[in-house]
Order: C-alpha cells, then structure tokens, then sequence
C-alpha cells in the first residue's frame, strides 16, 4: 500500500472487492442462511457487479465523487441491510475525501472513521451488539491508533485486520442483539456474525 | 421445491409486469417497475400510505394498493428491501397534498432504506409520517417489544388507517390509527417447510420430516424452537395461548382473527386451524369480530400458517368494515 | 408433504365447520355439514345453481356459495363424491320454485351421483338440468371432448350461469348461459409436485426433482407427459398453444384468462406467467378481457398451474363483469 | 356354498368382505393411485366399516330388503366410483330378491345377473372400457352358464372367479377408455384396473 493513493488505485482496489464479492457469494449466502433470511451472498453479489460497471464507466479524478457515486450505485443495486450499510460507508467516506484526487495515510483513516461512524449512525447497532460494527469499529481504531503511533499505512493496515478478526471472533459466542439475526436468538450464539465474516474478507482482500 | 421461472434474475421485474399487466385499472408505476402506485395516484386531498419491503410475500405489498388501503408501495427483490430511491419516487408520485404515512415492518434494511427516504421527501417538502410494524411476539419477548418484527399484523394496520385516510382522515389521525391498531394487534406463526430465493437456488433452511417450527419469521428466519410436528388442534391452541397472554384480552372483547396461510398449506388446513381457535375464543368468551382465513402474508412456497389477533373497540371495528379495493383484496 | 391436521378421518368435517364458522353471515347447512347452502336459501324465484365434488380443491366448490353465484353444493371427502343422498339434500333446500341447475365437473362419482340426486328429486317435483363440465384439454383429444374432466373452466360457468340467475333468467337460459360458457372455454395445467390425500398419507404420485407433469389433473391423475421442468415462459408458451388450438379464437377476440395455482405455487409465479399469456395474446392480436390470476382450483398442496381461457361476446363478458360475493370470490 | 342361503349366511359373508376391504385398504389405493386418484382403497374401507355396523344394527330376515339397505349405506359411507357401483349392485340385488328369506341358487344367479346390469345402467361402461364391468360381467354370465349345464353353486361359483379372472387379465394390456383412468391413456396399458381387481379379490372371498 503505497502513501499517496490515486483514484486508478482506489478503483483497482474496488474492482478486486467487486470481484471477490460475486465469487464469494455463494459463500455469504450460507452464512446468512444460517442465521438470517439467507440473501446476503445475493445483495453483496450484486453490489459487486453494480460496481464493476460504475468502475467502468465512470471518469473522475476526484476520489470523493468517486466513492459517493459507488455508495449510491451499491444502494440501488441491492438496499438490503449490508448493501445500504456498505452504501452508507462509501457515501461518508466520499464525502471526508470530498476534491481530492490522491489519499495520504491520514485520509484513509479518516475514511475508515467515517465509515465506521456512518455505518453505526444509520444501522444503530453499538459494539457488542454482534454486527459488522464489531469488526469495523475495532479495526478503524486500530488503524487510527497505529498510525498515531507511526507505522506505515501497510502496518496499520495489518494491525486492523487483526483487529477486525479478533472483533469478529470476540462476538461469535455472543447472542446477535440486532437485526434479524436477533431473532433467532439463543441459536446465533457461536455462529460468526455474516456483516463481520463479509468486512474481514473484503479488507483482507483491499489490503492484500 | 421447484419453481416455474424464467432466469432467477428477472424473477421480480417479470412478475411485476404481470401484475400490472393484470391489473391496469388498478396499478400504474412510476419510470422504475419496483415503484407502485395506484392507477388514480395521487388523490388529491387525501393523506396518501406507503409501504415497501422485499419481495415473495405476495399479496403483500402490492396487492393492497387500492381504494381504501395503500396509495403506493416499493418492492425489493426477493427478500431484500427496495432502494431509498425508489421509496422517494412513490412517496413523490402518491403524495396529494396532506402528508404521506409510511406503514411496514420492522427490518434493518426496510427501516435504513426509508429513513432515507424520509430524509430526501423532507427535501421535497412532503411531511412523512412512519408507523413500524411489530406484531410478531415469537420474535422478542414483550419487554423487548420494540425488537420485534413486523409480519402478517401489517395487513390489518393498511385496513383500518387506508380506511381513515379514505373517510377524509388528517395526517395525524391516520396516523393514530395505525398505531391505535398495532397496540391492538399480535401475530405468531409456525413453518413446516422452507422456502427457496430463486436467486440463492436451495431452501433457506432444512427441516426433518417431522418438524416444525415454532415462531418462524416470513422470510425463514428460524423461529423460536424445532419441535416434533403435532396435531393441528395442538400448534392452534399454542399459538392462540400465546397471543391472548401477550393481548391480554378480557371477557367480551371483540377480536378481529387472521389465519394465513404462508404459501403451500392450503386453506382446507387453515379453516381446521380457524375452528379450533372459535372455540377456544368461545370457551374464553371472546368474539371472532371479522375472520380471514387465506393466504395475506406469504414467503412464496413455504408451508406453515400465521395467527393475527386485532382486539376492536367501534372505531376499528367500523373501519375494518369499510369497503377496500384491491387487486388481492377487496371487502363490500 | 407435511400437513396441519387432526385425525385425517376428521378433516373434511373439520375444514367445514372451521369454514362455516368463518363465514356465518354467507353460508349455512342442512343437517348434514356436507351439504352447504347459501344463508338465505332459498332465494324464492330464481333459478337455483348447485355443484358438487370431492373436497380438497378450495376455493371450489364451496368458496363459490354466495350472491351472483352458487346456490349450494355437495361435497364429499378429499377427491371423493358426495352422495346421492347430500346432494338431494342441497337441491331441496335451495330450490326457490324455478328449478336447479347442476354445474359440475365430469367425473365419474359426480356424475352418478348427480344423477341419482336427480331421479331422487324429481320424485319431490324439482325439475333439475344438468350442465357437465369438460374443460381440460389434456385429457381427451377433441373428437372426444365429450370424455374430458372438468376443471377450473368450471368456474367461469358459476359465474356467468350465476349472473344470469341472479338477474332473473329462466331455467333454459340459465343453462343456456352455463353451456355458451363451457363451449367457448378451455383449461390445461402442469404439476411440479404430488399432493398427499390425508387419509391415503402418501403422495398420489412420485416425480423428479426436475421433472414436471404437463396435462395433469387436479386429483393427481397422471398428465398426458411426464418431462423435464421447462422455464416459466416456455411452460406458459406451451399451454397456451394448445388451448388456443382447440379453442380457435380470431384476431381481435377478447378472452378472459384465468393462471390458476393448484396449491404450493406462490401468486408470484403465476403473475410470471400471466405476463407470458399477455405478450403472447398480445403477438396474436387477442384481448385479455378479464385476468384472475390466482388459486382458484387447487389439489391441496400441489405445486403447478393451470391456464383457462373463455373466448367471450358482449353477453358473456357482461355476465363475466357482474358483481358477486361469496367467501372467496368477490368482484365490484 | 349351501343352496338354501339365509340372511344369516348373507351377513356372514358380507362381514367378511368387511373385513377384506379393511384390511386390503392400502393395496387397493396403490392400485389406484397408478391410474387414478388413490381413493380407491380408503372408500373401500369406509364402506367396509359402514356396512360392519349396518349388519350388526340390521335385524331382517328379508333378504332383499338387506341387501338394498347395505347399498343405501354403502352409498353414504363413501360415494366414489366404485363405491356407489357397489351400493348400485346391492341396491338392485336387493329389488330382485325382494320378501325372500331364503335364497336358492337361481336366486343367485339373478342377484349376479341384476349387479351387472346395474353396474352397467348406472356407470355406462361396456365390456372391453377396462372397468369392473369386465370382470364381474364374464362372472355372471358364467355363473348362470354353469347352473344351467346342471353345476353345484360352488361349481359355478368356481367358474365365475376363473372368468372374473380372465376378463380382469384380457384388459389389463389395454387402454382405459371411461372414468378417471381414461385421462391416464396409454400409460395405462399393462396396468391392472382396480376395480377388476376389487372384484375378484371380493369374490374370492365371498365363496371361499
Ligand atoms: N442495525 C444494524 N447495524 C449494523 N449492522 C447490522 C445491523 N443489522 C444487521 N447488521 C449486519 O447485517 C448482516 C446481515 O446483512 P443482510 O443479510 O444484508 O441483512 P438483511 O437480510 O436482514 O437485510 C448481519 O450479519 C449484521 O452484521
Ligand atoms: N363408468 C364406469 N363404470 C364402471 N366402472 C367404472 C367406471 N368408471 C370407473 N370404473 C371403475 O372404478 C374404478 C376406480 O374406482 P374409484 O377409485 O372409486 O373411482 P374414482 O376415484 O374415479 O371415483 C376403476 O378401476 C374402474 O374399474
Ligand atoms: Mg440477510
Ligand atoms: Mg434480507
Ligand atoms: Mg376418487
Ligand atoms: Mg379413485
């Protein structure tokens, strides 16, 4: 991960995600078939086709008109829990990074609050409630931290990552307390949560 | 199970052109087929209703756009909500002049998706007014009331608050109406098999030749408890027990019963259902007001069953018998 | 298939008097809960219609007890005859001085029994006519018409005889409506899964998982082909091919069209084939007079659909637009 | 078979037909579950409960008169196809024996005779439609054939299973051409009707 990131990069990196979203999907869906209604894997498919096409046609140097227009692309493809949520991420994130045309390590963990913040601010789901919250939220303090801290913008990244996997890991013994999944109550405990599965694998893939 | 379809994909577009296709005096849809509106939409001067949700519950959503229920809906795909976007457009497309009441059920993507869209009519000057449906008391305990979601018991809040808004009704009335009648309504229901998203291509779900499901949800979350099937006086008297002690109900109280069938169990089974829940009804000394026994609330093939109770005072009572007209629907 | 039940040998009787109770105000039996009548039989002066079959099919045949429709019917167990004896029963009961006229499917059972109904009742001075219906395409080829079964085309015939009834018609005319009706109407189906008989507790038949029946008929007699499950669009091409080759329509008749679901098949899906049905008559330059799309005669939980048609002029399409109410039909 | 039969004799073998269609209740509906609707055995065996407790209720020594009213209540019980074809045969067996309390071997043959007429009165099949009608109606004809060359009632009642036999055999490789089976077509050649078959299953009993 370099410092400063241009747009081709931001799409490079959406595109892998577009990708990893269709051939995952299958995948995804079992997840929530498990402990939801089972569409996960469809909307997240979707999504990941949708962007594919606005990757292709859309022009712009400005990475935060970029990212807007992929989160309203995503919202119309598939406005299911995760999709809007996912769309909610990118519109907040474009909007932080409004005008400009590379990131420096500090607007990526900006970009990382914002989605954290948007995403809790329209699911209102807290930490513990067992969501994606509980994979995001500790991986964009990770990041944040470990920048703070000095590392590069690939070590914070691994860092988050962790982070992210030991969230997920934390809240499958736990009850989903939200959503659907709640419920199914007592049987999610020891399920991993789908919307934390899906950000592990998604942010693994960006920074990989 | 199998399904007669054409590719899973065009699923939802190709089955919203038939029905509007069937349909044409009562149906018309704005530039997006997943945004449905009445034919005569708007109708000036009458405080318009909206729902929406995912699609495979038929005759939910749309098949209640009509006189004296909804003014409009927006459909997802199977299971999924539909886009802010397209919630806009019917609010837009339905909105006559005296506010829009959003009434649908309690789901994460529903609820994001039409705060969205709240916040956009808001920009347009349309007063938005919501009412969530939490009628499933299999889905949270009655301290957790507010975690519950919406299901068969929304049918009932289209009836009554499509018929205020009908009688020349304020924004703020139909409103209370809708609330009024949710506070009075409770719904629980139990599946025996699961249903298949075209698009997903396996059942949501597997389940023993034996089995049932206690408490499932319309779109096959699992339910509150796997049990060995039981007889039909046996799962009716549960559910009824359930619902009543959730009402609470007193002796002479008038109540309006829904027995739907959730897609492959047929109405033959359903009026087995119904008769055992008149009798309890009459051993407590209680009132069947109005019964609809069929199928209202579906999750496409899946076989099971729903009770919905609505206690009545005379409003509800005189608005739940005011004629409606819709393509699923229609009551003289 | 799983079943909401009690003792399978108290299912029919159950399902009536769950039926009656949900419906106090519109239906009523003589002393035997087989033989059901509207509430206000008889209505003195008009021609009485009476059908009859074996249970199991709801809506038919007692969802069409009720104004602008049926007077009565007799039914029997699931797939079984009532008897001579019920039928009688529902004659006497419902005759308002101008005669009856039996509309009902050509089945074996049926017919015997209709007939001795008949010899029995003409004793008590009722003069009865008696219209077959034999609307399935699958089951004989043309020449043979006179050998095929009766299926859903049997309700277009309850409502327009009903209609003609309910606006005072004589005896003759009534049953000349009911068989105008029948000349110029024909149905074939197609079954994706069997149905189980409560008491027989297995499924009538076996097929594949990507199987289908096209031809089938509403007990779960074998179709005319058992073959591969084919898309909804060539399923809906396919049946309506052969229906209009032997109905023969010009370019720019009107035809009413009913997608009936034979059970476990979700309104969804039928609405995908309606669609097709419309393009195809639309190719062909043929109007959609009327679209009832939905579960109109079913086999309990059997998956698949049947298509009817009914070539209509401007006496049947008047008849075909007249109001009725009854428990599961009504139309404005 | 004794030649001067009473009601006694009469209501011992039709508690025994009873019991036979009670018993044999699901491989009759196998049988019609191949070419019809799968009833066959469950009506069969309401009508053999019926009349259980119609003989038991019923105190008459006229023959005729017991007879008509097993057909009365075999035509409540269960009025399929076979069902009232049967309370038809016993109603009109019934109407030739009338007053007798005793029945001689040519009142058996008329009783035979009077069933197949009804059958074919009532149903409107000929011989050769693969119905019933081709195996009792070879019976009775076969049966008055051995009395009148001077056989016992036993003998010609052999006579009668063997033809019931042949004719249930000569249509079996046929095509079903009235009632329900005759939608089936050609997938019904090879198959044995069950209402041939219910015939001969009952027979045998009767004279065994
Ligand atoms: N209110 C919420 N806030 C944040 N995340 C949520 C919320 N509700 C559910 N989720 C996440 O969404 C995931 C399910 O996504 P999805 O299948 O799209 O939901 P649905 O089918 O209910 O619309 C869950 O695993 C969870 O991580
Ligand atoms: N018209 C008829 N006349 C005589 N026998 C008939 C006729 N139609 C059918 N059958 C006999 O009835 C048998 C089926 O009986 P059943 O199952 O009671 O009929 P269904 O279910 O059609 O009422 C057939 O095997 C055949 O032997
Ligand atoms: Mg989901
Ligand atoms: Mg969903
Ligand atoms: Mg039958
Ligand atoms: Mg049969």
């Amino acid at each position: 991960m370099a410092t400063a990131i241009t747009v081709e990069e931001v799409a490079e990196a959406m595109g892998r995600v577009s990708a990893l979203l269709q051939t995952q999907k299958d995948y995804l869906t079992s997840l929530d078939q498990a402990m939801g209604d089972g569409d996960m894997g469809i909307t997240l498919g979707k999504i990941g086709q949708a962007l594919e096409t606005y990757i292709q046609q859309e022009a712009t140097a400005d990475i935060g008109k970029f990212l807007a227009g992929a989160g309203m692309a995503a919202n119309k493809a598939a406005p299911s829990t995760m999709g809007t949520l996912l769309a909610t991420a990118l519109m907040r994130a474009g909007k932080v990074v409004k005008g400009k045309t590379e990131l420096s390590s500090e607007d990526l963990a900006e970009i990382f609050q914002a989605a954290d913040v948007g995403i809790q601010e329209r699911g209102k789901a807290k930490p513990g409630d067992k969501t994606v919250v509980d994979a995001i939220h500790p991986a964009a303090e990770a990041f944040a931290a470990a920048l703070a801290a000095g590392a590069s913008a690939g070590e914070a990244a691994a860092k988050a990552l962790q982070a992210a996997e030991t969230g997920r890991d934390e809240v499958t013994p736990l009850r989903s307390k939200i959503g659907r999944a709640s419920w199914v109550g007592e049987r999610t405990e020891g399920l991993v949560d789908p919307g934390c599965q899906a950000f592990v694998m998604v942010f693994k893939n960006i920074i990989e | 199970m199998k399904k007669i379809i054409n590719d899973p994909v065009d699923f939802v577009p190709e089955m919203l052109d038939g029905l509007i296709k069937a349909h044409p005096d009562q149906l018309a849809y704005t530039e997006d087929i997943h945004a449905i509106v009445r034919a005569d939409a708007p109708v000036e001067g009458k405080v318009a209703l909206a729902t929406g949700g995912g699609s495979g519950h038929l005759p939910v959503f749309l098949g209640y756009v009509g006189k004296g229920m909804l003014d409009g809906c927006a459909v997802g795909d199977v299971f999924a909500s539909p886009s802010a976007d397209q919630m806009l457009a019917v609010t837009q497309k339905i909105h006559g002049g005296k506010g829009v009441v959003y009434i649908y059920g309690n789901y994460g993507g529903d609820v994001m998706n039409f705060d969205m869209a709240t916040e956009m009519a808001d920009m347009d000057d349309i007063e938005v007014r919501t009412v969530l449906v939490k009628d499933d008391v299999a889905s949270a305990p009655p301290e957790e009331a507010d975690r519950r979601r919406g299901v068969a018991g929304m049918i009932f809040a289209f009836k009554t608050a499509g018929a205020k808004a009908d009688q020349g009704g304020s924004l703020d009335e139909v409103v209370a109406i809708a609330e009024k009648t949710l506070a009075n309504t409770r719904t629980m229901g139990v599946a025996l098999s699961p249903c298949t998203v075209p698009q997903a291509g396996k059942p949501t779900f597997t389940i023993g030749d034996d089995e049932m499901e206690i408490g499932m949800g319309i779109h096959g979350e699992p339910g509150m408890k796997r049990e060995k099937l039981q007889t039909a006086d046996e799962i009716s008297e549960r559910m009824t027990e359930a619902i009543l002690a959730d009402l609470q109900p007193n002796a002479g109280d008038r109540i309006a019963v829904m027995v739907n069938g959730l897609g492959a169990t047929p109405p033959e089974e359903l009026y087995v259902m119904f008769r055992k829940v008149h009798d309890i009804f009459t051993r407590k000394e209680l009132t069947v007001y109005r019964a609809y026994v069929g199928e209202y609330a579906t999750s496409m093939e899946m076989a099971g069953a729903s009770f919905t109770f609505m206690k009545v005072d005379d409003e509800l009572a005189a608005l739940l018998d005011h004629p409606a007209h819709t393509p699923f629907f229609t009551q003289v």
